[in-house]
């Protein structure tokens, strides 16, 4: 994601090709805005807005039971709004503020402190940067929900998810995008793979374990209560997704189409793979296997979108389609844990395959950009097996941690009675469905 | 009078109604049931979790019926409700001792 | 909205740094089309239309009871269908159509007379300047529609829906918008706080209270059928709106970022307002209040979301969030009107209370892009008051009169045998769910 | 569709300006990107996918009874996958790969192969020109999903799709717009009028014929199961298919402008058609009605849109309005077929009016752009019907070959118990809803 | 004991069961059914296809009473249940032998 | 024959038919119902509007035995609907006069 340094002469290619004439010109132009780039960007944060209300929470609450449906979205909701205060608050400053030793950005940024119209970041307005990751600081622990719905007490839900996007994710985001210490390193991270991905998929699972099972599970049957409105969440999400990576380019330009066209290729690679897989091994494909493969492909498609080729972004999917569809299907049955909606099973380990193999599809002998010079094949999967690892052991302790505080402060779980009754009811007074 | 129950399979309820027509049956009430019985359910499977459903979707019939037409009825029932296969379902007779018109407020044979 | 005199150097600063230097080209390039902001322009289009189909029609079907969903959502698209006849027809050129003593436009422009693919309005097609604002014009009478829901006829929606984006809309978007005497007078209203919301709003109340309460109400439960799809509809308008107020700059620049910005920040905060305002008062928190209030936060900072900074976006969702809540949950029952889905309560308040506090925050001392020459910040909120005031009043006698006629014509409301039916058999044949 | 040889001049007029003055300057920026024309062709992919998944898929499951909505669904998406990866592999090669003899592309670019994201097709990347024209590739297949829906065997469905995209779309799709025959013959088909919907409508049709009716068809009711959700996909679809029409242009400027200005004023004026139609026939209208007119006038603009003015395209959309309205209230029932949703008797038929009118409407005497030098009206309309006629025996010949061949080897069609219990549990081992 | 079984317009729930309130019922069991009767239906239409739906919603009550109580509890639903138009529907009786609490084991007239 | 009709908490629909089907039972129909007792149900609030809903979701099954297995099917729901918390619900034991089976014809104890 993100190349800060685009000239106007890149950007605006016929411009460019103008100004290579006048040279005179060129000063002046530097950091000028160009409306194309920016018409894209904006377009890019409300695809990304729109992946997770409302297509994030339709893919939940549609896998949810119904006494549990208005839960899952409220939280996705609360969650977009939370965030949101505190990314105008500190958030921004602290993830893209000016970097201070590699660990996180100063906070002269707070309050949106010197953002006005006309500031400029790269070539589009900074606020649509600050806009457009606001978008990714928002799906990530949207995501995380996945992994403990149907128990989280709202308030404990709060305290959680502007604690986690404060320590866990605003360090992450700035290590990789805002100059910290794993882009340094040479982490590829092209939209987000391990900042998003492995982050909320890790959380997830942290959460998923702290919290316990559900309830009767696995005994009880839960199941899906709305998988149409899963399918439309699935169609949103690959939609959104065009925003999310196609807009890490941060620029209306071939690396954003090349981007574009491999998010596709990954996401029905993978989902064709864990289709057949389901086929091969229980008879018959099903809407929601077809569906949770794609959204596989995308996890793992987002880090390599920038630096892939199409073959690539094949291989890539259908890696995605089969690890995830073990870590759904066998892992978690054999593990015994209870992430609800395969938060972790999904975005976790998608995006770990994903972050891997952009260290290997990224080599221009496969198809890709080229790896950085002199940094080797095997180098960059080392590197990206580095980028992933922190990410991990940091995120998990840190998450740990936090939802132990809470725990011991309030709770984390809503009562058994609360559980039995529904979320909707219990904690909302309302039910998402009357249709009778 | 007695109160004719009937448990059928849910695609045959216009046979079933059209046949109780013919004998002189006006009114129905009908609820949506789930039957378990000897016909095997269906198996659902998400991402792996394999449900094993055994109840099947069924229909159930009410029908308040003079003395002199329940043969009739039972007999329009078994004819126009039958597959031939396990689970087309089950017919109970039971007695009533009143049947009240809430409109008019008549009672007995007419109020049916 | 619509700054009209944008030049090309301020549309296309890259070309403008270069046409600086070359005089001579200025000429020639002047009323040139910029593809980027036309860009935009066209998926702004678009986003507006997505909010009141499928958007509005959503977050409306969701709360009216089951048997009524469907009326709704036709009501919303025959809406769609109309206004969009009629603005081909006379409504453009009445709105937007060269002044007439700052009353009207003349309808030069009449059965889009003129208007080719060749046309420029400022650096964009005219085309697609009409369409973007036809968009507003469909959306407007749409929101209208909450306010008597589950109880008008059909064919009285088509002919006071007809009659009165002619003779309230119309006038009233030339007034603030078209080059008219509002406009003249200094009213901001970036988006359309006044021109849609307040508008809006009012026709509702109006009309709520001319057709009085739908049967049972207030003492039989009502309740909303499927807020599932309200969340859905809250989220699709929240994307949605960044198309409406990002968009009514008319370019892809900084003026768009930093509405777009606001335009979440304000969101975030009212929706939280008024969860937080729920739970106190309640106990707890629901979904339906989070997306309430958020869409009344859309509301409020849609007259301001061009003159606004983020502190004051803020400020104003907390406003917003504060007394549309206390207008749908409190004044509402207290005056014993029936606006079925709170098209006053959220929309006219929330759109005065942005009028007024545009008024306020665009202040330059409030972190504003500031105020007109010589404007003080009260001056500006008097101004604001006549607008809102001038929009009022008009709007309300007119549509009183509207429905006066109409219901003397052919008579406003459904029987009571249709609305205890239900308006989707009764009206129209059909039913929105046969689930089993 | 489709303006290849678009300039530098045409598509950047702002820069093309400057240019004029400094001529030197043409060569070189001849073939540079636009990031406007990109921004909006990115944004327009998204769109077109959009309206299939979740749009069509939305709109599908709708009107199938409920224990088919799932497989409807799944088809549309299983469509996204397969024709994504065929398109990888060879389709975007034999559409719009170098042609030979005006018959086929070759196969050079088969695998993408030399294509990065340096390569540029008119003003945009290649990538993004190659994915536009996938989501056409994509949502052709999928309409025809509605014609045999709620009978096909899914495996049927794969071979049926895949071999379906490879000998019916790929070539008449290069016959039209990849430089083919057609097009040299100066058929008009700016978005698929012909490509898309007639091609579309005619397998559909065929398929309907070879599979045979429904059991229970018509004797036993077939309602519709959540029409809520059909209106909610009939919105998306609209909105999505700015993106088809406007994106067609392959830029941001006028024709785009105009281009999406006629489809919102045809459709408007089709759905309302079609609404007082069923008004006048049976007393009431229907959302179903008022939607699927509204589908009807989107076809049937669709290969007009790029060349037609506002009357015309009204013209257009009351035509296709009446037209569709009889072929699926009167004609279906009077020959007997059992097009499940009507995807003949919308697309095939509405996309066949459309073409038709094609050639009446872009003559400049009624509003449009104007016919080729030399082109009367009479002589284009007959054009237009070549291209129409050669499709439609072209598409019915091969539809039915593949169809037969596809039964005998595997058969087409689910067991009369499968459909008895419904595809979604018979062959998927799913249900769409457990909302209880 | 009796099971007095009612069939009423949904839209008549609230009535009668504040009337059977009254009377010091306080229990019920309630179940959406289909009625089909001399009341007529009402008609849907999908692109053309006509569909007559002679069934209408109604709810049935289930109340088990004290024979002592069974004469008020009928007139309490005739009279809270009538609109005086067709379909208002029917009230039966019929006999139960047994009646048992769950939660207590509790048996008869106590467990009611 | 007797009817047995039971009124149980959802979440016990499984562990009363386990229970039953250890007893010999090999045919329920069960209907979801509302009901409506000493067990108070819950409020709903939507936008400052409260309704108090005091139906609550139950489980209604109907099992038609013979003679002789009635006190062990009544001991079975008994035992496995119990939670000791108010709500439980209730067991109706009336009397069948005919049973019955739809593909056969079968009558008697034998349709069941
Ligand atoms: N003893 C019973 N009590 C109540 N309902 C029963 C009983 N036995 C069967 N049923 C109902 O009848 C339906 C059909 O019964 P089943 O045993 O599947 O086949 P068949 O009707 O052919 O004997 C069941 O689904 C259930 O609803
Ligand atoms: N013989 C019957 N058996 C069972 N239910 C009946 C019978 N007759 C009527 N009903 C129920 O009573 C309802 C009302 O009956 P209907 O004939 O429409 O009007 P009314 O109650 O005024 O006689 C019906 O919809 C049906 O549910
Ligand atoms: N008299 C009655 N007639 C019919 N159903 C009843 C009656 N009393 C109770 N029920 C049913 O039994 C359920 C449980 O009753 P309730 O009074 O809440 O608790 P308990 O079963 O512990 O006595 C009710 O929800 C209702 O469905």
């Amino acid at each position: 994601m993100m190349r800060m340094e685009k000239t106007v002469a890149g950007a605006c290619v016929c411009v460019g090709a103008v100004l290579l004439i006048f040279a005179p010109g060129m000063a002046l132009a530097q950091d000028a805005l160009s409306p194309g780039d920016t018409a894209w960007m904006l377009t890019s944060t409300a695809l990304v807005l729109f992946m997770t209300i409302p297509g994030l929470s339709l893919f939940y609450a549609g896998m949810v039971r119904a006494k549990n449906a208005l839960s899952v979205m409220m939280q996705c909701f609360v969650i977009t709004c939370v965030v949101t205060l505190l990314w105008v608050f500190y958030l921004y400053a602290l993830a893209f503020g000016d970097d201070v030793n590699g660990i996180i950005g100063n906070l002269d940024k707070a309050f949106m402190a010197g953002i006005s119209k006309d500031s400029i970041k790269g070539v589009i307005p900074e606020t649509v940067f600050s806009m457009f990751q606001l978008t990714f600081a928002i799906i990530t622990p949207a995501l995380v929900v996945g992994a403990f719905a149907e128990r989280m007490k709202f308030s404990a839900l709060l305290w959680f998810m502007a604690l986690w996007v404060t320590f866990v994710y605003a360090p992450v985001a700035h290590w990789v995008w805002g100059g910290g210490w794993l882009g340094q390193l040479g982490v590829l991270d092209f939209a987000g793979g391990t900042v998003v991905h492995i982050n909320a998929g890790v959380a997830g699972l942290v959460a998923a374990l702290v919290m316990g099972k559900r309830n009767g599970y696995p005994q009880h049957p839960m199941k899906p209560s709305n998988l149409v409105l899963t399918m439309v969440g699935a169609g949103m999400l690959w939609v959104g997704w065009f925003g999310f990576n196609a807009g890490s380019e941060l620029a209306a330009d071939g690396v954003a189409g090349m981007a574009m066209a491999v998010t596709q290729f990954a996401t029905a690679a993978a989902a064709l793979t864990w289709m057949f897989l389901e086929w091969m091994r229980y008879g018959k494909p099903s809407a929601l296997g077809l569906a949770s493969g794609a959204v596989a492909g995308l996890v793992a498609i987002t880090p390599a979108s920038g630096y892939v080729g199409p073959m690539g972004a094949i291989a890539i999917g259908i890696a995605a389609g089969l690890i995830c569809y073990f870590a759904v299907v066998k892992a978690k049955r054999a593990f015994g844990y209870d992430d609800s909606l395969d938060a972790f099973g999904v975005h976790g380990v998608g995006g770990f395959v994903g972050a891997i193999l952009t260290g290997v599809f990224a080599d221009s002998s496969l198809g890709g950009v080229g790896l950085k010079e002199g940094v080797s094949m095997g180098g960059q999967v080392m590197t990206q097996l580095a980028g992933a690892g922190v990410t991990i052991v940091y995120c998990a302790a840190v998450s740990f941690v936090l939802l132990k505080l809470i725990d011991a402060a309030i709770g984390l779980r809503a009562t058994a009675e609360q559980e039995q009754e529904g979320l909707d009811l219990a904690l909302h007074d309302e039910r998402g469905y009357n249709l009778t | 009078m007695k109160l004719v129950t009937a448990i059928i399979k849910p695609f045959k309820l216009d046979d079933v109604r059209a046949a109780l027509h013919e004998v002189g049956v006006n009114g129905i009430t009908v609820t949506e049931v789930r039957g378990f019985g000897r016909q095997k359910g269906h198996t659902e499977l998400y991402r792996g979790a394999e449900y094993n459903v055994d109840f099947l979707p069924k229909i159930k019939l009410e029908i308040a019926v003079t003395t002199e037409l329940l043969e009739l009825v039972v007999e329009a029932i078994t004819r126009s409700a039958t597959t031939g296969k396990i689970g087309d379902g089950k017919i109970f007779v039971s007695s009533l001792e009143q049947v009240i018109r809430i409109r008019t407020g008549e009672t007995g044979a007419q109020a049916i």
